[in-house]
Parts: C-alpha cells; structure tokens; sequence
C-alpha cells in the first residue's frame, strides 16, 4: 500500500483539472492504497464553493468531493486562497462582518502549513 | 469588516481585530495609541521591534511570521534580540502579530 | 525517474516542447486533458522528439473523450495504469 | 519519518496570473514549517525574478521585493534555467536576488533531489 496527497490547483467546470484529480483519486483507493489528503489550493480552492451549482445533467462535483470524503479523504482548501476567491469560512466569515459563509464540511478551511504536513507521502500528485 | 479608532481627530480605519487598514494612517503617536489599547507600555526595546517590523515590511513588502522575523532580528541585533523568547517576553500576545499590529501593518497570512 | 503529466494543448501552449527540452532518458510522459492532442502533431516540430521518448502514455478516457485515436504503437492507460505508473516512477511533474 | 523535500517550480512569468504569487506564498510557509524547500525558476517563470519591477503601475502587489527576504524563511536554494534566460533576453545581473543558474542538464539533476514537485 502507497499513501498519496493530491493538490488541486485548477478552477473546476472552468478546465478538466478537478475532475481528472476526482477520477484518479476514485483509482487509488480503489487499488486499495491511502489518500493522504486533497489539498485545494489556486483557483482549485473554488471546489470549496458550497453555493455551486451544476445543472442536473452534469456532474455533481461537490457531491463527488462528498462521496470522497465518506470514504475517509480529507479535504483541506487555503484559507488565504480561498478567502481571495469569495469561499469564506464561517470564522473567516464572521471575522469580517459578512452575512453568511460558503465554505463548509466536508470541506475544511486549513493553511498551507497543512499541506505541507501531507508531503509527509509516497507520491504528491497535482490537477 | 470596517471598523475605526477615534484619535487626535481624525478616524482610522481598521479591521475587526484591530490592524490598520492602510499603513500611511501610521505614525509613532498612532503606534502609542495602538499600544495603549493592546495593554503595552512602550519601551525602547519594543519601539526598537515595531520600527524593526516596519522597515522589513518596508523592504520586502510582506510582514514577517515568527520565524522570519526571529532570523532577521538576529542577523540584526545578534541572538540576545535574535530569539523567540525575548519577543515573547515583550510581545505576550505573538510578537508577530503584536509588533505587526502596532507597527500599522497588514495581519500575517493565517496560513502562516 | 520523473513522471511528468502534460495537461495542455501543444497547439497553443509550449509545455510539451518545454518538458520535451528537459526530459531525461529515463523519464516518462503521460499525456492527459487537452495534451492528448498531441497526438494529432504529425506535421509538428516536436512531434518526432515526443515519439523518442521510450516511455510514452496517453490516458485513454482523455482521448476517447475526445475522438481522437492513438496509433496501434502508442501505450495508452486508464486510471489504475495511471496511479500505478506515479508509483513506478520516483515523483510526479505536472505542466 | 524522514520529512521530505520540496520542489517548487515557477513556469510561469509573474502579474498576469497570481501562479507566482501562490507559488512564492507556498515557498514561505515551507520554510516556516522547517520543511526543505528548493525555488526552481524555468521558462518564463524566469521573469519573476527579474529586477526593478513595478507592478503597482499595474494595480498588482510587488511580491518581487520578497523574493529577498527568503534567507529569513531559510530558503536558500533558488535555481534558474540558463537557457531560458538567455532566449529571453536576460542575463542573471538582471535578476533581483543572487541565484544558482544552471544548465538544463544540472537543472534536471538537482530537481532530482526532491522528494515531491509542484509547478505554477
């Protein structure tokens, strides 16, 4: 068995990135090896977006990310990145008087120092 | 959110923890002010921190996180001033995020 | 031993050529997204430097997401093959 | 555990996308954490080093006047691509900080140092 983080550094639906790290992801547990974590991070950190919304025919990708994360992946996004981009967390959130937050489980704010604790892998594979 | 301070007539704005929301608001008078309110009688030991805090922002436009700003202090002043404990001692509260506040300077990144 | 994954189209980013220059011997290139169009570069300068690289993989949901056919001689995986081939090589480059 | 080591590696020039912006942010919080990083610049990300910028002028934060300040987060590895410098017109007095450049052969083998890559 082989542990894995995975960094996810592209916009989702914009370009293919998120769903070429979902489908990898999906292969290695299925091949029965560990994820680490998937660090959302640049315009990835928009995945963290809980308002996002696909339309019916296509893919759910917060749900995907969900289903992932019922299988025991944690998801970690940049908080500074993510706070860039308009996903805010309920303290970010809070912090700066704003009325509601976007950013929520199973998605977790975290720093980068987090994914430099999950380089601590076999294979650090970015989308 | 914008929040100000009242001082010598004029309004600052700041953030909810209390930065400075532009640091050309700044000035020694202001940084007493800032002090007062953070419960720190200024020393020279602590002016000599929040100019020293000022400057590397100054220089390399990013404010310093513990550990950067413990390296450059010792480069500095040498490892007498050069330590964590020391900043500690004059900052109890994070002397990152102290001598940053009072120095009038933007909050160091969460991440860091 | 460098896995490097190409993402982008080589017809209108210089990633492949760029990795291409850089490349060791015993490095392999898998290509993903828009850069399985590279496929299609017959008529390309880099196109006889990318066919030299002995350990070539195109990723097959990519190309036949996009109609575009690979030669009997080109390697092409999946997924599994994917994450098995991050595990041959030491680390992992993404362009 | 062995902690491992980083590369990061800048393609990409700087103010028209925050690539080296998150790249450099990315670098520091390394060097905070006490993890070993290497700054590898290729391509056109051998203009984020360029000196005398100003992109104030252009609405964005000059984090080029950073770059100096990484001996403080114990980053002392910064490499570039000498072809890539030397096709774009740029020789190393013309970069902002002290720098290792290299050839693309030497570049390829202290990349190969590294346990994990990320590019921007």
């Amino acid at each position: 068995m082989a542990t894995f983080s995975i960094l996810v550094t592209s916009a989702p639906f914009d370009t293919q990135g998120s769903h070429s790290a979902l489908q990898f992801a999906q292969a290695v547990l299925a091949q029965g090896h560990k994820i680490q974590g998937i660090f959302f991070y640049q315009a990835g950190v928009n995945n963290a977006n809980a308002w996002s919304q696909a339309p019916a025919d296509e893919l759910n990708l917060p749900k995907a990310w969900r289903d992932l994360q019922a299988k025991g992946v944690a998801l970690h996004v940049c908080n500074t990145a993510a706070a860039r981009r308009g996903v805010l967390s309920e303290p970010e959130s809070t912090e700066r008087g704003l009325p509601a937050h976007n950013l929520q489980a199973p998605m977790q704010a975290s720093g980068l120092g987090q994914f430099i604790e999950m380089l601590n892998v076999d294979r650090v594979v970015q989308f | 959110m914008e929040q100000t301070i009242e001082f010598n007539g004029r309004s600052i704005a700041v953030d909810k923890a209390g930065y400075l929301l532009n640091s050309q608001d700044w000035d020694e008078a202001l940084a007493l002010h800032l002090a007062d309110r953070e419960g720190i009688d200024m020393t020279d030991a602590h002016w000599e921190v929040v100019l020293f805090v000022r400057h590397f922002y100054q220089e390399f436009n990013t404010s310093p996180a513990i550990r950067a700003l413990v390296k450059a202090m010792e480069k500095a002043y040498g490892p007498e001033k050069g330590n964590s404990r020391y900043l500690q001692r004059l900052f109890p509260e994070g002397p990152a995020k102290q001598a940053t506040k009072l120095a009038g300077l933007p909050k160091p990144a969460k991440c860091l | 031993m460098i896995l490097h994954l190409l993402r982008s189209s080589p017809f209108s980013d210089h990633s492949l050529s760029q990795c291409l220059s850089r490349i060791a011997k015993q490095d392999g290139i898998v290509l993903i997204q828009d850069a399985v169009y590279a496929l299609q570069g017959h008529q390309q300068a880099w196109y006889s430097l990318l066919m030299q690289c002995e350990q070539l993989y195109v990723l097959q949901d990519d190309l036949y997401a996009r109609g575009i056919k690979a030669a009997d001689a080109i390697c092409t995986i999946d997924y599994p093959q994917l994450v098995a081939l991050t595990l041959k090589f030491d680390k992992v480059m993404s362009w | 555990m062995q902690s491992k080591r980083i590369a990061i590696v800048n393609r990409t020039a700087p103010h028209g996308t925050s690539h080296g912006q998150e790249a450099l942010d990315m670098a520091m919080v390394a060097g905070t954490f006490g993890q070993e990083v290497g700054l590898f610049f290729i391509d056109d990300g051998v203009f984020q080093l360029v000196k005398d910028q100003h992109p104030e002028a252009a609405l964005r934060k000059n984090y080029s006047k950073t770059f100096a300040a990484l001996e403080f987060y114990d980053i002392d590895t910064l490499l570039v691509c000498q072809q890539s410098l030397l096709s774009r017109g740029l020789t190393e007095a013309d970069l902002c900080v002290p720098v290792e450049v290299l050839s693309s052969e030497s570049l390829r083998s202290a990349l190969a140092q590294f346990d994990h890559i990320v590019s921007f």
